[in-house]
C-alpha cells in the first residue's frame, strides 16, 4: 500500500500526479477512477491545511468522484459541464507533467555555471550629485506609499468559497442521482447474483458516503468565518 | 570589428546593467535595425570569449562567460543562493518557458496559490514582472537577466526543449476562465 | 582563444579595477609568468575592439576604449543628469527612513530586488554603505551625510510617519521571514 506523508504535495494536481506516476500509468479516465480512493484518503488527513488549499483539494474531489461514479456506474448520465470539468482536469495534469518534466531541465543548470554583471559604472567617483527636483516632502509622500502598498495577508479568495457552496449544491444533486441509479443497479444486480459485483457496489456507497462527509468538513471549515455561516451542513442522515 | 560594434561593446561595459536597443540607438544615433544587426555580431564574436552578451527581448547586457564561473564565483561579492524549493522551481519553469504569465495562469498551472512563491522569486531578482497591458490592475511575469545569468545561457531560447509546450496546451492556458481571472484581482505581490 | 586568456578577461571584467599578476596567479591557479604572456596575448586581442586592457608595471585592467570616449561620455552624462526614477526614489526612501539597512530588507519591503536601484543611488552619492558589523560579507545602507544636508533633515526620527514605517516594516519583514522558514520546511520534507 503506497503511503501519502502530510505536507509533502504542493497541491492537489501535484498529489494527483503522484499517485498516478507512482503507479506508472498515463493520464485519463480510468487511472484517474483508480486512484480516486487514495486521493481520498489523503484529503481525510487536510483538516490543519490552510482553508484556501482545502478549497483547492476539495474542488478536484469532486471532479474524481464524477470519474469514479461514472466509471462503476457507466448508466450515469453526465452533464456537458461535468463531462467538461473531467476534460480539464486530465488536460491539467498534462501541462503539470510537463512542467515538472521542464524544471528538470532548470534544476540541472541553475546555479551551476553563473554569468555575472559588471558593477554599473564601476571605478567611478561621482561624488554627491545633486537630485533634481527631490524634496523632503517627496521622500515623506513615497513613504506613505510603500506602507500603503504592504502586501496584506491574503484573504480566502471569493471565489475559492464560492466553489464550495456551488460544490455543495453540485454533491447534493449528485447524492440523489447516484442513489436512485443505485437502486437500479442493486435491482438489476438481484438478477445476477453471482456476478460478484455486490461487495463492489457496497463498497462504492460506503466510499461514496465516506467522501461526502469529507466534503462537509471541508465545508465546515469555510462556515468558521462569519461570513459563511449559513452553509454550514446539517446532517442528512 | 567595425566601429558601432566597438562602441556598443564600450557602452555596455561601461553601463554594466543591460541597456535597450533604444538607449544605444539615441547615443548612438544609428538606427535600431543597424544596432540589433550590430549585436548579433558582437554576440557571436564574443561567443568564445570570457566576456558574453546576453540578450532579453529588445536589451542586451555583457556578462563574464558561464565557462569561466570557477574563478568569477570566487571574485564576486554577490551573494550567490542557488537553492530553489520545489514551489520556487515549479514556479520559475512555468515563467521561463512559458513567461510572459499571469499569477492566475500560473495558479491554474500548478493547482495551489503562488502569490508567496511569484513575490520571493522577483525580490530574488530572477523573475520581472510587467503590468499586464490588456489589464492595468494585473501583471505578467517574465524571466529577467538574473535568470539567464543563472542558467549559463545568453538567450532564453538556449534552455533545453524551449518552445516545445505544445500549441494545443497554450491556448488552453490562454482560456482559463474568467473566475481564475479573478482570484488575479486579489493579487498583492 | 585559450581558456586561461578567457578566465582572465572574465576576472578583469567582473573586478573592474586593476588586478596584479599575482593576484590573478593565485585565484587561477597558474605560474605567474604563464599569466603574463597570456595577458600579452589578450592586450594584443582586444587592441581593436571597444575594451582595452592597460598595464602599468605589474597591474592590469579592463577599460573602455579610447576612441569611443566620445559616447561614453553621453552615456555618463544621460545616466547623472537624469532625474530619480521611481524604483530609486522608493529605495532611496526606505534607505533614508531605516537605515543603516541591508539590501535584504529593503528588497522585502518594495517586493522586488533593489540591487541595481542601490548601486544607481551609491553612485551618485546619495547613499552610502557600511559593512555589517554582524556579518562581513554583507552591507548596510544608510542616507549619505550630504543628502541629508540637501534635505535639510536635522534627525531622521523627526519625520512625519517615522515610528509607524519602522514599526509596520519590521513586522511586515519579520512575517515574511517566518513565512520563508514554513514553507522551506514543508519543501524539504
Amino acid at each position: 500500500m503506497y503511503s501519502i506523508k502530510l505536507n509533502q504535495f504542493e497541491g492537489p494536481l501535484d498529489l494527483l500526479l503522484d499517485l498516478i506516476e507512482k503507479k506508472k500509468l498515463s493520464i485519463n479516465d480510468l487511472s484517474l477512477a483508480s486512484i480516486s480512493d487514495q486521493y481520498l484518503e489523503y484529503l481525510k488527513q487536510l483538516e490543519n491545511f490552510p482553508l484556501e488549499e482545502v478549497a483547492g483539494f476539495v474542488v478536484i474531489a469532486s471532479t474524481l468522484i464524477l470519474i469514479k461514479s461514472k466509471s462503476l456506474i457507466p448508466s450515469l448520465e453526465l452533464t456537458e459541464e461535468e463531462e467538461q470539468s473531467i476534460g480539464e482536469l486530465e488536460e491539467r495534469l498534462r501541462q503539470y507533467q510537463r512542467v515538472k518534466e521542464l524544471s528538470l531541465n532548470i534544476k540541472k543548470s541553475f546555479g551551476k555555471n553563473p554569468q555575472f554583471s559588471r558593477e554599473s559604472f564601476k571605478g567611478m567617483e561621482m561624488g554627491f550629485i545633486e537630485p533634481k527636483k527631490l524634496t523632503l516632502n517627496f521622500i515623506v509622500s513615497t513613504i506613505k506609499e510603500i506602507l500603503n502598498n504592504l502586501p496584506k495577508i491574503e484573504k480566502l479568495p471569493e471565489i475559492a468559497v464560492k466553489k464550495i457552496i456551488s460544490l455543495e449544491e453540485k454533491i447534493n444533486e449528485l447524492t440523489d442521482r447516484i442513489k436512485t441509479k443505485m437502486e437500479l443497479s442493486f435491482a438489476e444486480f438481484s438478477k445476477s447474483r453471482n456476478s460478484g459485483g455486490k461487495e463492489l457496489k457496497v463498497e462504492i456507497i460506503v466510499s461514496f458516503l465516506a467522501m461526502l462527509e469529507l466534503v462537509k468538513r471541508g465545508i465546515i471549515i469555510v462556515s468558521q468565518s462569519e461570513a459563511f455561516d449559513n452553509i454550514r451542513i446539517k446532517n442528512k442522515e | 570589428m567595425i566601429n558601432l560594434e566597438k562602441n556598443i561593446e564600450a557602452l555596455l561595459f561601461l553601463k554594466g546593467e543591460s541597456m535597450t536597443i533604444k538607449q544605444l540607438s539615441k547615443i548612438l544615433k544609428e538606427p535600431e535595425n543597424n544596432i540589433e544587426s550590430v549585436i548579433d555580431s558582437l554576440q557571436n564574436n564574443l561567443s568564445s570569449r570570457g566576456i558574453r552578451l546576453i540578450k532579453k527581448e529588445d536589451s542586451v547586457m555583457l556578462t563574464t562567460s558561464p565557462e569561466s564561473s570557477e574563478f568569477t564565483k570566487e571574485l564576486t561579492k554577490e551573494e550567490f543562493d542557488s537553492e530553489l524549493t520545489k514551489a520556487s522551481l515549479e514556479t520559475l519553469s512555468i515563467i521561463a518557458y512559458k513567461g510572459p504569465v499571469s499569477r492566475s495562469q500560473i495558479d491554474y498551472i500548478r493547482g495551489v496559490n503562488s502569490a508567496f512563491t511569484v513575490r520571493n522569486l522577483l525580490i530574488r531578482g530572477l523573475v520581472e514582472r510587467v503590468i499586464n497591458p490588456k489589464d492595468n490592475r494585473g501583471y505578467f511575469y517574465k524571466p529577467s537577466f538574473q535568470l539567464l545569468q543563472y542558467l549559463g545561457i545568453q538567450n532564453i531560447k538556449d534552455l533545453p526543449e524551449y518552445g516545445e509546450f505544445d500549441k494545443k496546451s497554450e491556448e488552453f492556458i490562454k482560456n482559463v476562465k474568467s473566475d481564475e481571472e479573478n482570484i488575479n484581482s486579489n493579487d498583492s505581490a
